[in-house]
């Protein structure tokens, strides 16, 4: 490829700013039409298998009348050190060098499970059936994702299929990624621009700027997992 | 001791245990044999004679230096041409027929990819590959036949022998699986 | 065992210094040709009842194992109870417990016999016989719960076009691995004491079995050399087996340990597993020696109460073991560990599924503390029997405490589950108890349940010697 | 083919003693240690009867099994990162030693196990020295004495076991037992 | 026995093989090797080619975000907003990215039908040719005997309606869909009226506004326009370093936006209007004003208990409010939904006014564009004709009133009075069903229009619709058959076809300073297509905004009720819309954002309340209001006033296809018929009763309710 190695590999992130963030699942529904993401039913959900690469964390804090939900959109964390990455068998999960996310390999997954009980973010679905899309209903499935079949796990890719594309873009005009120009579908929708989406190896990209914000952390940070989703604490009654 | 014969000599046991073989081998057989033929074809398209005329790859697969797929041309393309040139053979009087009907010609896939790879061809000609290096010299061939044995490790022996300082990105499950 | 009884005869009731000699095995030597017939018969005698539980038991794996199996996999798991956040279920529970259940037969037969303990002798190939059932039962599962069986062979390390191998640093490699050599070596311990006891087979049938036995003997004879060389390997396989066996439950062990699942990621697993494993295993053991003694024909001649006695002691030292470890990892858990893992624990005790951690402990703690303590209670087989049983579902409600239950409450609260097994596993796991019990029973009647050799060079070695006006047990060493 | 002809004494199982004995006179009508085998139903060391030590290369097979096995884990472990490197988390990719000290230990116990088992099974079915024969009521607990000697020690042969309780049989076929 | 086989058996059991083999793999992706397909017969999956881009505008609200249709091989992939689009910048809900679910649902009408009423050995499938002389009969009927009611239609189809309408002396077409009505889209324009002298709905400046109250307004969720809004609520929490808007929500039921709100004041229902004046009366007071004669008389202890809420925490937020630069009350939803809605609507805007909040940033500007909406009384009206037998012919569009308007209303009843209804329906829905005929339109996203924009766009927009692919089915633009029927039935409107008739309608729009201009309509017309719309390139917002001095009003405050037998009852719509998005099956799989609960309908009680009456999580129960009873499964939902139970609108449906059908149940029938003084529905009075059936039915939700409620 015309390509010339960068030299640093580029390094996505995410920032989930939770101050923007109004839980409207607009996110939920984009990852799912834009990955492929099968609908379930409302049995399936009703038992807890329910599909979402991406779906938000509702808790309650405070009691009647002070109560209020605390929003937490979780997707996979594509963490630095992912705990479920060594524990495959077959290298179905793995850290990929070029792009610095995990991915998960469909064709390579026996559905051990093993991944998704190591997630401390339950971020990784399980197929535990073929997806059951109706004709014509599957003229919408987005081809450049592979729809899974049953058996295999899946999860939040940043959506890869994006960054190859955009990366193959920039190289046949013969030039670098612009920042933003490749956004998940998630961080497209998201209608109060919570999710921001970039190169956290460029230290002027918007992604960096705002990993740096004070009110910043990680979740479940004191696992050494080293997720590249970082999230902007709510705002609280004072802002911040 | 009664001398009895044992049961795998038994002549019943053997001759199922042989239909047996003969089934499942011949599925084996069977099976890689119509993988390996090349399909059949509505038209019979000779593609030596076209290679042979001089005409680009590109000229129809005009995808190949733009997206993923090359393409086939429609039968505007085919048309195009053939109504000047070389009107006579039955293989065209079905490429009228297809014309006449306004119909597209329902061409076989030869080369297939898996459902879950990803393969694009712009890339791949952008880096300046000939299409021979995969589709083998279509000057020898009438239809298109598949070439044997590509397999992911031949993808991946091609990507470590041309780029190998590229090695990281392409050998990266994200470049082709996703 | 001797000096054992006599230690504990010092220290018990005195009915046990009165104890006739007779009444142990060693003691009470019979012709070698007639252990021969004994065993012979056993082997040979099918009653009416042994078929309708052989065809039952073979409907059960057919049905309840192959057929949910394959409607399993025809339809994909959904069939299972299996959901977010709980991907592993009563398969891996089943799994654990049959592995743990294999534990026993190497326990029983290597630990037992590098230590020279006598008692083994008439049930070491049941014991044996129950590891290789129980692995392949239990090896079964890692198939089973695959979402995709029919690419298992992506766990195999073979090479490929991709050059792609198996990742080994994954515990289910090294599962797959420890599995593999365990069941192969346990294999090979069973078949090699075997190989004589084949022979002996071998000149007491004709026809089919005949042939068999002859091609499964190996051409045995007896001589010196093929002595010789048996005890050898026997030697280096009770040696060698051992660190193969705690390795086993150690890495399944490390299926959870190494992961970063609250409750799970623990050091002190791998000890509590084995222990855990050998105390249901030996458990299980005399819940099978029990069924044997009471269905086989002249069973009652080799295992006496003072086997189920031994093993009672056995059982009741494991059962001590294992309250120890688990208080420990409980304790450790409670005292410094993060917020989920008290979490958890709390909802072990207090949660709607808070039955099965009070059933682990009743069954692996207070049921053997207060029974088995009573030597009358250890030598009444019945009672063993129950007892016994009793532990091994506390030891698979521990399994299924640690696995669903813990899974079930990992650090996000917003997404708990709980976890119901669903008909089709209940189905497989059935189904393979059934497997077990019907290769079993199969196996009873195809090879000498009871090793006659051992069992004779034991009657040789032991005798009753002289000393002043008493008569004392006493063991030569032949070799 | 021998001059000699293969005799077998068949000893009842408590006759033990005698059985030991008849080898001493065996040994003292001049027949040496290697035209007598002893073939019994349960193990007896060298000792009990007075017989050379016998010797087996099983563990030293098992030995080289284990060494097979250590090397195949070595390949294993640090062979395959190579044909294809993959990064799982934050693990060295080509030299992940916790991990390979698991791998190595099984594969080490795996190769000497079955080893020691080839061996066992090689060394079965290879041709044994000594006097072949083999009367099913060893497996009765008999032990049985195998030697050739001249057919004109016979008679000394039917008296010295005579005397010890042991029945003789005299021209004894090897029986094909296996395969 | 080898040997005996010959070559030609050989080859003959190979093939038996080879045909067991693709049999035995037929079931899975290997057959593709070994049964190769033409490439015509192929799966999607193997034809990857480019993508096409389409810029059009969403139809699944009235909002009118732009949108960006990414379309490979003739299908439409994945749906986003258009980046330059002034309404969404790029953004889009859930309700507009499952728009293609609607496209391919497999439960659309696949061509003209001859319904025969439900009466279904009668119904049949009948062709275009058939049915446009049917229509043009129709159209022939006395002009005053023709009704139109189109529900969230676009508004090129509304203009071309309304011009024929006009020119023949027809009755204007109603535009009427439920979730206007639960906006109180009437309402809030007939308050702006009064009290900017305009009738245009405002526009809120939320990015810019420093301390919002929302009474009612659930603007992230449903309310006018999420998208924009929601993109505003961003902008209000964090676009500007140094100051954080603050959000105060007054409603009963906590909804996404009072969820999201810094505080939520949990105020009954029916006191919203009192509310309001009482913090006239302290902003006042704060900022040293005279108090506005409405609040003179009013004494805001008295109002605080009265909305059973504490009296300091009053003062506080109108302290809040007085001392901050922009402070903004928006009035919506609910709380102008009832008897005294359009009063409290104005009391709401008037404390903007209070401020010197108009037409600056942070404030509240009037929209330019006219607003076609319909009031629902206005619809009360044609049920009245309906019942007396003076429609003839009703014409039906993107409208489902059977399901959407208060089953009190006998609109189902009416409907069978009218001799000829035909409906335009692209899915089977309930109206549908009870319709002579159903000639179905395009789905959105094969047609063509334009829409304007509602209320939250700054500057004037026409998005353009544009198809971005070729229709699927037997299926025909609504304004096609109508253009073609009216030429039929001889009162002819001057267009050929659609296309002719939007290009007519844009052409003024070439001159009037949009960001593109062209000589001529064709290029301007791919222009329009291109960016999907004409819009201009500065903000363009009235801020000539003068107030009339407050009205006084005499609010009569909550009802008063029983405790423990009677609750107030919030019926809130959801991302289901109006109930048309409950065939799509990722809408109805989208956690609910508040419970997250998915596909079904369910009641929401406080704990509280529900450990009073004994009622658990699951408990089915029957909702009983004086118009009606319905039955659903509780949730325990910790945000609600102790006093009141709510109910989420748009399930229930009887038709519309295997996702929505049979499903849940449809508060309609909890409603009243009562409209207030602008004529929207006042469905924030209705009291409801609750009573446990015995039966248990689990909801699908995606949270642990042990994990999140500690409940096993």
């Amino acid at each position: 490829m015309a390509e010339v190695s960068k030299g640093i590999a580029e390094k996505w992130g995410l920032v989930v700013d939770q101050d923007r963030c109004t839980g409207c699942n607009a996110c939920v529904v984009a990852c799912s039409m834009e990955n492929n993401v099968p609908f379930t039913g409302e049995d399936n959900v009703a038992f807890g298998r329910g599909t979402y690469w991406i779906y938000n964390k509702r808790m309650w804090e405070g009691t009647y009348p002070e109560v209020a939900p605390a929003f937490q959109p979780v997707m996979c964390q594509q963490c630095g050190s992912a705990p479920c990455e060594p524990v495959c068998p077959t290298f179905a999960a793995v850290h990929s060098e070029e792009e610095q996310i995990n991915l998960q390999i469909y064709n390579r997954c026996i559905g051990t499970r093993y991944c998704a009980n190591n997630c401390p973010y339950h971020a990784r679905q399980f197929n535990f059936e073929d997806p059951n899309i109706p004709e014509p209903m599957n003229s919408y499935l987005n081809p450049d994702v592979t729809v899974r079949r049953r058996g295999v796990m899946e999860k939040c890719t940043f959506c890869v299929q994006r960054i190859v594309a955009g990366r193959q873009t920039a190289s046949a005009e013969d030039r670098p990624l612009r920042d933003g120009e490749v956004t998940p579908a998630c961080v497209a929708a998201c209608p109060s621009d919570a999710l921001v989406f970039g190169d956290l190896s460029d230290p002027n990209s918007r992604v960096s700027q705002m990993a740096q914000n004070e009110r910043q952390y990680k979740l479940m940070d004191e696992l050494g997992t080293r997720p590249k989703v970082t999230y902007l604490k709510g705002g609280g009654r004072n802002g911040g | 001791m009664k001398h009895k014969k044992p049961w795998w000599k038994q002549p019943g046991i053997q001759i199922g245990a042989v239909l047996v073989a003969f089934i499942v081998i011949g599925g084996i057989i069977g099976g890689i044999f119509l993988t390996q033929t090349p399909p059949e074809q509505p038209i019979a398209f000779p593609h030596n004679r076209h290679v042979g005329i001089g005409a680009s790859c590109l000229y129809c697969h005009a995808g190949a230096t733009l997206g993923p797929s090359a393409g086939l041309p429609g039968i505007e393309k085919c048309w195009g041409c053939h109504q000047q040139v070389q009107k006579q053979s039955p293989e065209l009087t079905k490429l009228a027929g297809y014309v006449e009907r306004n119909e597209p010609i329902p061409w076989v896939p030869v080369a297939i990819q898996p459902e879950f790879v990803r393969f694009k061809h712009s890339p791949h000609v952008n880096a300046g590959l000939q299409c021979s290096a995969c589709h083998g010299d279509l000057a020898k061939m009438t239809v298109a036949e598949a070439q044997k044995g590509q397999n992911m490790g031949w993808c991946l022996q091609c990507h470590k022998s041309s780029a190998p300082e590229q090695w990281t990105k392409l050998s990266d499950c994200a470049t082709c699986h996703y | 065992m001797a000096a054992e009884t006599k230690l504990f005869g010092k220290l018990k009731t005195s009915e046990q210094e009165h104890e006739d000699p007779k009444e142990q095995l060693m003691f009470d030597p019979r012709p070698r040709e007639e252990l021969n017939r004994m065993v012979m018969e056993m082997m040979t005698t099918t009653t009416r009842k042994f078929w309708l539980w052989a065809i039952g038991l073979g409907a059960g794996v057919v049905v309840l194992l192959f057929g949910a199996w394959g409607y399993m996999i025809s339809t994909g798991m959904w069939v299972t109870g299996l959901r977010r956040p709980i991907y592993w279920g009563v398969f891996i529970v089943t799994f654990v417990f049959w592995i743990g259940i294999s534990h026993a037969g190497t326990f029983v037969s290597a630990i037992l016999r590098v230590f020279k303990s006598e008692f083994r002798r008439p049930f070491t190939r049941a014991a044996e016989l129950m590891t290789t059932f129980g692995l392949a039962a239990g090896a079964l599962y890692p198939l089973i719960h695959l979402g995709r069986v029919w690419v298992f062979y992506f766990m195999v390390p073979y090479p490929n076009a991709r050059w792609l191998w198996p990742n080994f640093r994954s515990p289910l490699v090294w599962d797959l691995l420890a599995i593999t050599t365990y069941l192969l070596s346990s294999t090979i311990y069973l078949y090699l004491p075997l190989v004589p006891d084949l022979a002996m087979a071998r000149d007491r049938t004709t026809g089919i079995r005949h042939t068999a036995y002859k091609i499964l003997a190996l051409g045995w004879r007896g001589t010196e050399a093929e002595w010789f060389r048996l005890k050898k390997a026997i030697q280096i396989f009770a040696f060698a087996i051992i660190p193969v066996m705690f390795s086993v439950h150690t890495i399944v062990s490390w299926d959870f340990a190494v992961s970063q699942v609250a409750g799970w990621h623990s050091t002190i697993f791998g000890p509590y597993f084995i222990i855990g494993a050998i105390l249901s295993g030996v458990s299980a053991v005399v819940t099978i020696l029990y069924v044997l003694r009471s269905s086989l024909k002249h069973m009652d001649y080799f295992l006496r109460p003072e086997h189920f006695d031994a093993l009672g002691k056995l059982i009741l030292v494991f059962s001590m073991s294992w309250a120890y470890f688990f208080f420990n990892d409980y304790l450790l858990g409670w005292y410094g560990g993060e917020a989920a893992v008290r979490q958890i624990l709390t909802v072990h005790a207090t949660g709607p599924a808070a039955w099965v951690w009070y059933t682990m402990l009743i069954c692996n703690i207070v049921i053997p503390w207060l029974t088995l303590w009573n030597r009358k209670i250890r030598r009444t087989p019945w009672l063993m029997f129950i007892i016994t049983l009793l532990i091994n579902v506390g030891m698979y409600m521990e399994r299924y405490t640690i696995i669903p239950l813990t899974l079930g409450h990992q650090r996000t609260p917003f997404d708990w589950g709980v976890y119901t097994p669903q008909p089709i596993e209940i189905s497989i796991v059935l189904g393979t108890f059934c497997l077990f019990t019907f290769l079993y029973l199969i196996m009873s009647r195809l090879i000498p349940l009871v090793p006659v050799w051992e069992v004779q060079e034991g009657q040789v070695a032991h005798s009753l010697r002289k000393v002043g006006k008493a008569e004392v047990p006493s063991v030569t060493e032949l070799d | 083919m021998y001059t000699k002809v293969v005799h077998m004494a068949l000893f009842k199982e408590e006759q033990l003693d005698h059985a030991a004995e008849s080898i001493t006179r065996l040994r003292s009508l001049g027949i040496s240690d290697k035209d007598i085998s002893v073939i019994s139903g349960i193990p007896f060391s060298e000792k009990i009867l007075d017989r050379p030590m016998n010797w087996t290369n099983v563990g030293r097979i098992g030995l080289a099994g284990a060494i097979l096995g250590f090397i195949t884990a070595l390949l294993l472990n640090f062979g395959t990162p190579f044909l294809y490197p993959l990064r799982v988390a934050d693990m060295p990719i080509f030299f992940p030693i916790p991990t390979s000290i698991v791998v190595a230990f099984e594969l080490i116990m795996l190769g000497l196990l079955i080893s020691t088992f080839i061996g066992v099974f090689v060394e079965t079915i290879s041709p044994s020295y000594g006097p072949q024969g083999y009367h099913p009521k060893v497996s009765d607990g008999h032990i049985a004495i195998l030697f050739s000697g001249p057919m004109d020690l016979d008679q000394q042969f039917h008296s010295t076991f005579a005397e010890l309780g042991a029945t003789l049989e005299h021209d004894v076929e090897e029986e094909k037992l296996w395969l | 026995m080898s040997d005996k086989i010959t070559r030609r058996n050989f080859l003959k059991i190979a093939g038996a093989g080879a045909a067991i083999s693709a049999v035995l793999t037929g079931c899975g992706p290997m057959s593709r090797y070994i049964v190769r397909r033409p490439y015509t017969e192929m799966p999607e999956y193997n034809q990857t080619g480019l993508n096409t881009y389409y810029a059009s505008t969403c139809r699944e609200c009235a909002a009118g975000c732009g949108i960006i249709v990414r379309t490979k091989e003739g299908r439409a992939i994945t749906i986003e907003g258009n980046p330059q689009h002034p309404l969404n910048r790029g953004r889009l809900c859930a309700r507009g990215i499952t728009a293609q679910q609607g496209l391919y649902n497999p439960d659309r009408v696949f061509g003209p039908i001859f319904q025969a009423r439900g009466d279904t050995s009668r119904q049949a499938r009948t062709t275009w040719d058939e049915v446009i002389p049917v229509v043009s009969d129709a159209l022939k009927s006395p002009a005053s005997q023709i009704a139109f009611l189109l529900g969230t239609a676009p508004d090129h189809l509304f203009d071309l309606v309304a011009e024929w309408a006009r020119s023949n002396g027809a009755p204007a077409p109603l535009r009427y869909s439920a979730l206007a009505s639960f906006e109180g889209r009437s309402t809030l324009q007939e308050a702006a009226n009064r009290t900017f002298g305009k009738p245009a709905l405002p526009f809120f400046d939320l990015a810019n506004a420093e301390v919002v109250f929302s009474f009612g307004a659930n603007f992230l969720e449903t309310w006018l326009s999420p998208v924009s809004y929601s993109s505003a609520y961003g902008d209000m929490r964090q676009a500007r370093p140094t100051r954080r808007g603050y959000l105060v929500a007054f409603e009963a039921r906590q909804s996404l936006t009072a969820g999201n709100a810094d505080e939520w004041i949990p105020i009954k229902p029916g006191s919203e209007g009192l509310v309001a004046l009482a913090l006239a009366r302290l902003i006042a007071e704060a900022r040293g004003d005279d108090v506005p004669a409405a609040a003179r008389s009013i004494d805001p202890a008295t109002v605080a208990e009265t909305a059973g809420i504490e009296p300091a925490k009053l003062t506080e937020l109108a302290r809040l409010f007085a001392a901050s630069e922009h402070s903004l009350a928006i009035p919506g939803g609910g709380a102008i939904c009832q008897h005294e809605g359009l009063a409290t609507a104005q009391a709401i805007l008037q404390l903007n006014v209070q401020v010197n909040n108009l037409g600056v940033p942070g404030g509240v500007y009037l929209t330019n564009t006219e607003q076609p909406t319909t009031s629902l009384a206005e619809v009360y009206n044609l049920v009245q004709k309906m019942n007396n037998s003076q429609v003839k012919v009703l014409f039906i569009h993107s409208a489902n009133p059977v399901f959407e308007l208060p089953k009190v209303l006998g609109f189902e009843e009416a409907l069978a009075k009218v001799p000829l209804v035909i409906s335009f329906a692209t899915f089977p829905d309930e109206t549908a069903m009870l319709s002579d005929y159903v000639l179905p339109d395009h789905s959105p996203l094969e047609s063509f229009g334009y829409q304007r924009m509602l209320a939250a766009a700054d500057r004037p927009v026409y998005s353009s619709i544009q198809p971005v692919v070729a229709p699927l089915y037997d299926t025909r633009s609504t304004a096609d058959v109508l253009l073609a029927a009216a030429a039929a039935a001889g009162s002819p409107l001057p267009y050929t076809d659609e296309v002719d008739f939007i290009q007519q309608m844009i052409v003024p729009l070439i001159s009037a300073g949009g960001f593109y201009t062209a000589p001529e309509i064709q290029t301007f017309w791919s222009r329009w297509l291109q960016y999907g719309g004409w819009w201009v390139t500065e903000q363009g917002l009235d801020t000539d905004i003068s107030a009339a001095p407050s009205r006084s009003a005499a609010f009569s405050g909550p009802i008063a009720l029983e405790e423990d037998k009677q609750f107030h009852l919030v019926v809130f719509p959801t991302q289901l819309g109006d109930g048309a998005g409950a065939n799509r099956p990722w809408l109805q799989e989208m956690p609910d954002p508040m419970t997250t609960l998915t596909w079904n309908t369910w009641v929401e009680i406080n704990p509280e309340t529900a450990d009073r009456l004994g009622i658990h999580d699951d408990d089915v129960v029957r909702v009983t209001t004086p118009y009606g009873a319905l039955e659903a499964s509780v949730y325990r939902y910790p945000a609600i006033r102790p006093d009141t139970i709510a109910i989420p609108f748009g399930q229930g449906h009887t038709a519309l296809g295997r996702w929505a059908e049979g499903r849940g149940a449809n508060p309609a029938a909890l409603l009243p018929a009562a409209v207030n003084e602008s004529g929207d529905l006042a469905y924030n009075d209705v009291v409801a009763s609750i009573a446990l059936t015995g039966k248990r039915r689990p909801l699908a939700r995606v949270e642990s309710r042990e994990g999140v409620y500690g409940e096993h």
